[in-house]
């Protein structure tokens, strides 16, 4: 599911740009993020919030790769009688089969995360490479990238999923590929205006001017200038991931037996989250977690260069 | 021998009145109003039609709109039909000979064949007369002493002359008000119904919860519902804990199996495989874990000695040996193999059973891959449900005879296996042949036929479990394995 | 303005017919036959012919849009392979169903948000600021059928029985004489959007009342309510109004999982089990609505933006 | 400063007393102990290069101090009462009714979203006048007092729908609206056109002598303030380093500050000698403890830098913060100080060379609108030749169509007989090299994810033209603007406006190039700032016999640095020449009327 706060708001506040302020009093706030990116991010974790949310992320990602080493059972092997109450032999009982829930959760993060993660960079890439294009080289080309991405976004993110996983199956293939086909539109357009606004810089038209390769002031020079919101926007899509590949676990669309998985473990068991919270309760949990730590890190990045991510996303 | 009579049927007068808002199990986003069509909701079917002969608790046919159902002679080619005395249909027009006679070539229309038309095989369309306003005579292909069970099954229920499954019309005990596809269908008393003082309920409604089995369960909690059916056993201790709900358990003979594709070039061809894969099975554990513990092992035959004379009691049951099951894959070549496992959510624990499945086999060298469809819809509709090498299924309860039309022979219409045997073909057309306790042993045969080579690992038998409120009255344990009270839904009422 | 609004309602009508290309191509791409979906796992192939004859499913593809995309402009939708039913009759009350709670959660969202949203911009970085965006935040994380679960855990099942659980909407009745059963569900999706909305509004009010307007208001004496309401609040409009568009495309797709759920009957049920029953009438029905809905929102946010941004209107543009 | 208030008996309209600001974190001044006291209808002047406080010292007159920052000391003193004693709920009663505040940028600071009349009308609302009659009135009344259009229809506009000129008199009748006792201007002209400020200024000079409203006016350049003020008070580093009458001021500062600061201010009526003050503002935690301009005072001694310099009097109403007025050199007469920069060009230009670059019938528009028409244009080799006119007159879109920015343009470019491509992608390498051109805002021209040395690296990179090690190359380019081979590895937000257009100076002259273009390369820049930059282009072009296309609108700079001037009016020329001769000659009616708005210190 992707959520709405990604509008590449062509907000009407931000045409009070062409007033041109003759005197440079002092540098805007906006101005003074405006280097290395090591400074950036000793900026970034200097903020409570970065480093909260960092925590929690490793926390979580701690759990999900390392967690296999610490599994006191297989993972795949019913040892006991379903939702067996914890004590004994299992720390957090067992789960519909009769699995031990702890083992499955220590070994079912990795791959939702993963993929989340990877979805997001193809996705995420993708989005920016259109998104470059297009704003950089306006022209019918722009107006036709952009256009096909308006018609990808009139279809809920999800209903597109379900759409493409009832098309071709459930691969965790293709659930990368449908998740990282729904972050296309939204980064491309946060890109576009992006890059449209950078363009119109005395350092883009020098670089012109000099005759710099296009390609060269792509990723030379505009890219780099929009770091800070793609990053933004990369933290964003991420907790994105997370939440449509759980979702479409939800929905029965997710990975099966004898995988072990977290959007598996929901699905499977949320029928008797009252008489067995626990193996509901953890994944859940653990998304949770690593959700609300990537978005105050994302936060805390977005204040650390100054980009207003209610606006931008 | 049949169990004993339901227990717990409340006594003494029956108040009238109130509504039954009911979600039944199988009323899906599909559903059609139409008895006899594939997409058809047995809960439904059964508020407006009745059929011929009707199952009680106990799963014993009793004459319900046939006031009797007799062969002409002893070959068992003929039969008459003598229809009740005084029955209508909603719209107020008798129930005829003429009706009986178009809803039985209405199933066996070639163009549109009906979900019995393998049970009625025997019948031929062309050979039905009408003797009287009241009575029909079917002359039938070969012989068949168990021409009745095909009449029991709801969707066999009889409709008028001319029948418009939009405008749906049948003698049952609630008329048609409303019907919202996929959401709702809303019945009111049928005044004119020809059971003595019977439905007591004004209405009843029966609500679309697709696939939704929690949504039902809490519906039924926060007292939207009224009832519900084939509840999951996990759901149960909730349920139970609320004062207001009471749960029924009823034994009965549904069951959850894994039928293998057997015909030439398939994966299961040799029987050495079958026979492999039905001894990895930990039948224990999966009726332990899937049906929490409310079930028996299954023994391969699908039908039961508890509601099936036919089936052959003194047939072994089949136990986990992982071992002999090795031993069987290597002599026939396919050790290590491995299948693509098709599952559908088809019924409460089937999936959970898919899952165990996949450990057994394990342990025997023997990878499945799964290949879940998550809408049975789809999982029925498309064409891979006939191919797939190895999937899960369910039925209701059966007998021997039910079991091999519709599934075991070449033709019956649910053969998905390709399961061909002449030797069960030969003993069920000499059982049909027969009656009595020749017809049974015959048929017992059958079973052990079809216990050693049959193409389906039946492991477990699952008591069905219905839930609800106390407001009402009258379900008793049925052992149709249909769900909650067998929809007789004419027995409830407010309590 | 006038011209910008034809101008942006051609561009929407070309995107329409652009997307009802690909509806139409992406459903003839579902694997599995109509036919047998429709007809069952026993019909005979005499049978499945004479189905797809019926619905002309032999013709060229071609052939199929131009009559598709000519029936649907004349509004007839189809019949649905799955029920036999028209699927203008069998989808319209879910249309209607789900129209009803978007705009309960619209009608509550946007005020509840604009309203947090401000509170929170005048008390940044202060205790309620804090609460305010933590809480924001964990509920952003928590997936919809988490929450949607946790509500009917919370007010209908297990901890209290006030509100239904699930949503059985009557279609006989109105939608508006059964309003107990949206609560739940429209409190979920409220809070799907609530975090989004509140957000932006809060960046919108801070870069207002960080703006010289807003100084120069102060510095004119104006009390500070009067800086909020009439300044800043104003030159919110434009924002808002877009982020609310997304939202309600936003909570078109939200709805599937809230629908699911709580088995409201509405657009994302119909669609689900039509995607699921390959019913290609009813799926292709419905991803035209969607996409109209979604294109109507955003023509009629652009719009709502402009009229409500002074320096967007005026001839030029 | 308590001797301020010595030389006027009556009552003033505003006493401000020991103004202290500081920030909230830290305990540091921003500004501290202001005082001075204005009588009704007295015009201050408040000038001071950026950063010395006057934005912060007007605000606080207002009981305003921007976020991050306290008033935490002094009295402001309007119609009897002290504003800094009042809370906030008088405190707003006064502020727009008794004393109200013009900003800089008229733009930002009129609600986008509110129509002017409401605007207006709410200004008086709050202020208890009740009758929408009578505020109509006023509020018809005093845009005519501004010379506005005050019919409805005007009243209905949004601000964006008017010019800046416009919109800046706009918020002036705001600030009169109510008929206050004080009004404060922050730099009101900074960001119009000479004409639209020559407009402005009248205005606020007819307002406060017709309402008797004591004014302070905050700019940073003495000519527009000398005109205007009848007193004058300096900023420097937060304090205030002197106060006195106008006339005393510019005539006789007293303070050394203040001298420099009159010698940098370039004059459109005569040349002058392009004079800097040396070293650069202090940062605010970086004020010394003595004399806050002892590092940059060329008449400094040890005992300066001891300890706070107190007030010294130098006349009637004249005070100074300088132990050592006496030491400074009377102020020559201010004719003879025509000194010219080394060799004077302009005899070179009045025998004009060959001509380096040539354009013919030039012809530019955007989306087919045409800004240019027909531009006939020729610039000799080696000298500066400035381009003026105002504001929407083409000046940048000329200057791009020469930098290869612009190439929806027909007509002729030739560079020593070369013919330019308009797009700079079709221009060959080497033309490339020898044109550059130098955007007017430093900030947007230099990636500010770039190190200084790497910008500068980049040229010689695409373009090649360096010998030798990069690093070296860009250490000698940073010597020639002016700058230690440190900043090298700074980026640009850590340098100052000046210091970034020095960067980019040195960009262009990375690949040695034969002209420079330059678009209003110092208008964003302080008035001593500038003319630094000012000095430097001289002595490049100078030293390497470089051509320059110099584009400004201010006349004073053209008389300061460029040999010959064009003048350019609605996309055509309509006089060029040699300075000198056009400046002090002017035969097109419009070049007389710039002239004629363009402030100087000569008039004062
Ligand atoms: N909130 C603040 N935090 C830190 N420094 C501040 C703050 N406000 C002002 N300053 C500093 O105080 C000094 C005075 O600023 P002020 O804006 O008053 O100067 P100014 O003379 O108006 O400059 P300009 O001509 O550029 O407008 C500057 O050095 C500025 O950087
Ligand atoms: N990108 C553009 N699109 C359309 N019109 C433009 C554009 N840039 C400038 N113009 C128009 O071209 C004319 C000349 O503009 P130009 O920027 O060259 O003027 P200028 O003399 O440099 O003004 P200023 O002193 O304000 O910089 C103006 O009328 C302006 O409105
Ligand atoms: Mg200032
Ligand atoms: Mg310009």
């Amino acid at each position: 599911m992707t959520p709405p706060d990604d509008i590449a708001v062509a907000t009407p506040a931000s045409a009070t740009t062409g007033t041109a302020r003759k005197r440079n009093a002092a540098p805007p706030r906006k101005q003074q993020s405006a280097d290395g990116v090591r400074a950036v991010l000793r900026r970034t974790l200097r903020l409570r919030g970065a480093r909260v949310g960092l925590v929690l992320m490793l926390v979580v990602m701690a759990i999900a790769f390392l967690g296999p080493l610490f599994s006191p059972h297989d993972p795949t092997a019913t040892i006991g009688s379903p939702y067996a109450l914890p004590g004994g032999d299992t720390l957090l009982g067992t789960e519909l089969l009769g699995r031990d829930v702890l083992s499955r959760f220590l070994h079912g993060g990795a791959v939702i995360l993963l993929l989340s993660l990877l979805a997001t960079v193809v996705g995420a890439g993708t989005g920016m490479l259109l998104g470059l294009v297009a704003g950089y080289r306006r022209g019918v080309r722009g107006e036709l990238i952009m256009r096909s991405l308006d018609v990808v976004l009139s279809f809920p993110p999800l209903l597109l999923a379900l759409l493409f996983m009832s098309l071709l199956g459930t691969s965790p293939l293709l659930v990368l590929l449908t998740v990282a086909i729904s972050h296309v539109p939204y980064v491309a357009r946060i890109v576009e205006s992006s890059t449209l606004a950078v363009t119109g810089r005395g350092f883009v038209q020098y670089c012109e001017m000099i005759g710099v390769p296009r390609r060269r002031i792509l990723t030379g020079e505009i890219l780099p200038s929009i770091v800070a919101p793609l990053t933004v926007q990369f933290g964003l899509r991420l907790t994105y991931s997370i939440s449509l590949i759980a979702s479409l676990a939800y929905l029965g669309f997710g990975r099966q037996d004898p995988a072990v998985d977290w959007g598996m473990m929901i699905s499977q068991n949320q029928s008797n989250v009252v008489g067995s919270p626990w193996p509901v309760l953890l994944p859940v949990l653990a998304i949770t977690i690593v959700t609300v730590g990537a978005n105050l890190l994302t936060d805390s990045f977005g204040r650390a260069v100054g980009v207003d991510l209610g606006r931008e996303g | 021998a049949p169990i004993s009579s339901a227990t717990g049927a409340p006594t003494g007068p029956r108040k009238r009145g109130g509504t039954f808002r009911f979600a039944p199990a199988d009323f899906g986003s599909t559903v059609t109003t139409d008895p006899q069509s594939a997409n058809s909701s047995f809960a439904l079917a059964a508020a407006y039609t009745d059929t011929l002969v009707r199952r009680d608790h106990d799963w014993v046919p009793r004459p319900a709109l046939a006031e009797e159902f007799t062969p002409e002679g002893d070959d068992l080619a003929t039969w008459t039909i003598r229809l009740r005395d005084g029955v209508t249909f909603h719209n107020g027009k008798p129930l005829t000979a003429d009706d009986v006679i178009f809803t039985i070539r209405r199933n066996l229309d070639p163009e549109n064949p009906g979900f019995v038309a393998g049970l009625l095989d025997s019948l031929d369309p062309r050979q039905l007369t009408k003797l009287d306003a009241q009575t029909v005579r079917l002359k039938l292909k070969y012989p068949n002493s168990m021409l009745q069970e095909g009449f029991a099954e709801v969707p066999a229920g009889i409709v008028p002359v001319g029948f418009d499954p939009k405008k749906p019309i049948g003698t049952g005990p609630f008329k048609q008000q409303s019907f919202t596809p996929g959401q709702r269908w809303v019945g009111v008393r049928n005044e004119d119904y020809w059971m003595e003082g019977r439905p007591y309920l004004d209405s009843l409604e029966l609500m679309g919860f697709a696939n939704a089995d929690v949504a039902r369960v809490n519906g039924l909690l926060s007292r939207q519902l009224d009832g519900i059916d084939r509840v999951p056993a996990n759901q149960l201790a909730q349920l139970r804990q609320r004062g207001e709900i009471n749960v029924l358990v009823s034994p009965t003979g549904a069951f959850q199996f894994v039928s293998m594709r057997c015909d030439k070039g398939s994966q299961f061809e040799d029987n050495r495989v079958r026979q492999a894969f039905k001894l990895m099975v930990d039948r224990p554990q999966m009726v332990d874990v899937a049906f929490g513990g409310l079930g028996d092992v299954g023994n391969d035959v699908g039908s039961w000695a508890k509601f099936d004379p036919t089936y052959d009691s003194s047939l072994p049951q089949r136990t986990q040996d992982i071992d002999k099951a090795r031993s069987l894959l290597k002599a026939a070549g396919q050790d290590g193999m491995s299948v693509r496992f098709r599952v559908g959510d088809v019924e409460p624990g089937a999936k959970t059973a898919a899952s165990l499945l996949i450990q057994h086999a394990k342990a025997a060298g023997v990878k499945l891959e799964l290949d879940v469809v998550a809408d049975l819809a789809q999982f029925y509709g498309s064409a891979s449900y006939r191919t797939a090498q190895l999937k899960n299924d369910w039925n209701f309860t059966q007998s021997i005879y039910d079991n091999a039309s519709y599934c075991w022979l070449p033709s019956g219409p649910y053969n998905n296996t390709g399961f061909d045997h002449p030797k069960v073909a030969s003993l069920y057309r000499q059982a049909l042949a027969t009656s009595g306790s020749k017809s049974r042993e015959l048929m017992q045969e059958l079973s052990r036929v079809v216990h050693d080579e049959g193409p389906w690992i039946v492991w477990g038998r699952r008591d069905i479990a219905d839930a609800y409120n106390r407001k009402f009255t009258g379900p008793v344990p049925d052992a149709s394995g249909l769900g909650f009270n067998g929809f007789h839904w004419e027995e409830i009422s407010l309590a | 303005m006038v011209k910008m609004i034809l101008w942006r309602s051609v561009y929407a009508v070309a995107s329409l017919f652009v997307v009802s290309v690909i509806v139409f191509a992406a459903t003839q791409a579902l694997p599995g036959d109509a036919a047998v979906a429709k007809l069952g796992k026993n019909a005979t192939p005499a049978a499945l012919e004479s189905f797809r004859q019926l619905y002309h499913l032999n013709d060229p593809l071609p052939t199929q849009y131009v009559n598709w995309l000519g029936n649907i402009l004349q509004g007839r939708l189809g019949v649905s392979f799955a029920t036999g039913f028209p699927v203008g009759s069998l989808i319209g009350d879910q249309v209607a169903n789900s129209l009803v709670l978007i705009a309960a959660t619209v009608v509550i969202a946007v005020p509840l948000a604009v309203v947090l949203g401000i509170l929170t911009a005048i008390r940044r970085d202060r205790a309620t600021d804090h609460i305010s965006s933590v809480l924001m935040l964990v509920i952003s994380a928590l997936p919809e059928f988490v929450l949607g679960v946790a509500l009917v855990l919370l007010f209908a099942t297990n901890v209290s029985q006030v509100l239904p659980a699930v949503s059985p909407v009557d279609p006989s009745r109105s939608i508006f004489q059964q309003l107990d059963l949206i609560v739940l569900p429209t409190l979920t999706l409220v809070l799907l959007v609530l975090p989004y909305v509140v957000r932006t509004v809060r960046a919108c009010m801070i870069e207002a009342l960080e703006s010289e307007y807003v100084t120069m208001a102060r510095l004119k004496g104006m009390s500070e309510r009067r800086v909020v309401l009439r300044h800043a609040l104003p030159n919110m409009a434009g924002p808002t109004f877009q982020v609310v568009a997304q939202s309600l495309a936003y909570l078109a797709g939200g709805v599937v999982v809230v629908e699911s759920v709580f088995q409201f009957p509405g657009i994302g049920q119909a669609f689900v089990s039509s995607v699921l029953s390959r019913d290609l009438p009813v799926i292709q029905a419905v991803a035209m609505l969607l996409a109209v809905f979604y294109v109507l929102v955003n023509l009629l946010a652009d719009i709502g933006t402009v009229a409500m941004t002074p320096t967007m209107r005026g001839g030029t543009r | 400063m308590g001797t301020d208030t010595d030389r006027y008996t009556g009552e003033y309209a505003v006493e401000v007393a020991g103004l202290t600001v500081d920030l909230e974190r830290g305990a540091v001044n921003v500004v501290s102990d202001i005082s001075f006291a204005l009588a009704p209808g007295e015009i201050l002047g408040l000038i001071g290069e950026s950063g010395s406080g006057k934005t912060t010292v007007g605000s606080a007159l207002l009981g305003h101090a921007r976020a991050g920052t306290a008033i935490t000391g002094g009295k402001i003193v309007v119609d009897g009462v002290d504003l800094l004693s009042l809370n906030r709920k008088e405190l707003r009663r006064y502020r727009g009714r008794v004393i109200s505040y013009v900003p800089q940028d008229p733009r930002a600071s009129l609600n986008p979203a509110m129509r002017l009349g409401a605007q207006l009308q709410e200004a008086l609302t709050v202020h208890g006048v009740a009758s929408r009659q009578q505020r109509l009135a006023r509020i018809r009344q005093v845009l005519d007092e501004v010379k506005l259009p005050s019919d409805d229809r005007f009243l209905r506009r949004y601000p964006h729908e008017l010019s800046g000129g416009q919109q800046q008199r706009v918020v002036l009748a705001l600030s009169f609206l109510c008929r206050p006792k004080v009004v404060v201007l922050d730099e009101p002209t900074t960001g119009l056109d000479v004409t639209t400020q020559a407009h402005v200024l009248r205005t606020v000079r007819e307002l406060c002598r017709s309402h008797r409203t004591a004014a302070v006016y905050v700019s940073h350049d003495l000519a527009v303030v000398a005109d205007l003020a009848d007193r004058i008070a300096v900023m420097y580093s937060g304090r205030l380093v002197e106060v006195g009458a106008a006339e005393e001021v510019a005539l006789r500062a007293a303070h050394p500050y203040s001298r420099a600061l009159l010698d940098v201010v370039p004059d459109p009526h005569r040349r002058r000698e392009i004079r800097t003050i040396r070293g650069r503002v202090a940062a605010l935690h970086e004020r010394p403890d003595g004399c806050v301009f002892a590092d940059r005072c060329d008449f400094v001694e040890p005992e300066c830098r001891r300890q706070p310099i107190g007030v010294v009097r130098i006349g009637d109403g004249h005070t100074a913060l300088c132990r050592r007025t006496e030491a400074l050199p009377v102020r020559a007469g201010q004719e003879e100080e025509s000194t010219r920069v080394g060799g004077t060009p302009d005899d070179a230009v009045r025998t004009p060379g060959e001509v380096y670059l040539a354009v013919r019938d030039l012809r530019a528009s955007y989306g087919g609108k045409e800004v240019l028409h027909g531009i006939d244009l020729t610039v000799p080799r080696g000298v500066v030749t400035a381009l003026v006119g105002e504001s929407g007159s083409g000046k940048t879109t000329l200057a791009r169509c020469l930098g290869g920015l612009h190439d929806e343009a027909t007509g002729e470019v030739s560079v020593d007989g070369r013919r330019l491509a308009f797009g700079a992608h079709e221009r060959s390498a080497a033309d490339r090299r020898e044109v550059q051109y130098i955007f007017q805002n430093a900030s947007e021209a230099l990636n500010p994810r770039k190190t200084v040395g790497r910008s500068i690296e980049q040229p010689l990179r695409v373009l090649g033209g360096a010998d030798g090690p990069l690093s070296q190359r860009v250490a000698s380019l940073l010597a020639d603007v002016a700058l230690g081979s440190d900043a090298a590895d700074k980026y640009p937000s850590q340098l100052s406006g000046g210091e970034r257009q020095r960067v980019t100076i040195a960009r262009a002259l990375a690949t040695a190039p034969t002209i420079l273009i330059c678009d209003e390369i110092t208008s964003a820049l302080d008035v001593s700032v500038q003319s630094a930059i000012l000095l430097l282009l001289k002595r490049l072009c100078a030293d390497s016999g470089l051509t320059m296309f110099f584009v400004t609108h201010n006349l004073a700079v053209v008389r300061a640095i460029a040999d010959r001037v064009v003048v350019l009016n609605e996309g055509r020329i309509v006089e060029q020449g040699p300075v000198d001769h056009v400046l002090d000659r002017p035969q097109d009616p419009y070049t007389r009327q710039l002239l004629g708005d363009t402030p100087s210190l000569l008039h004062a």
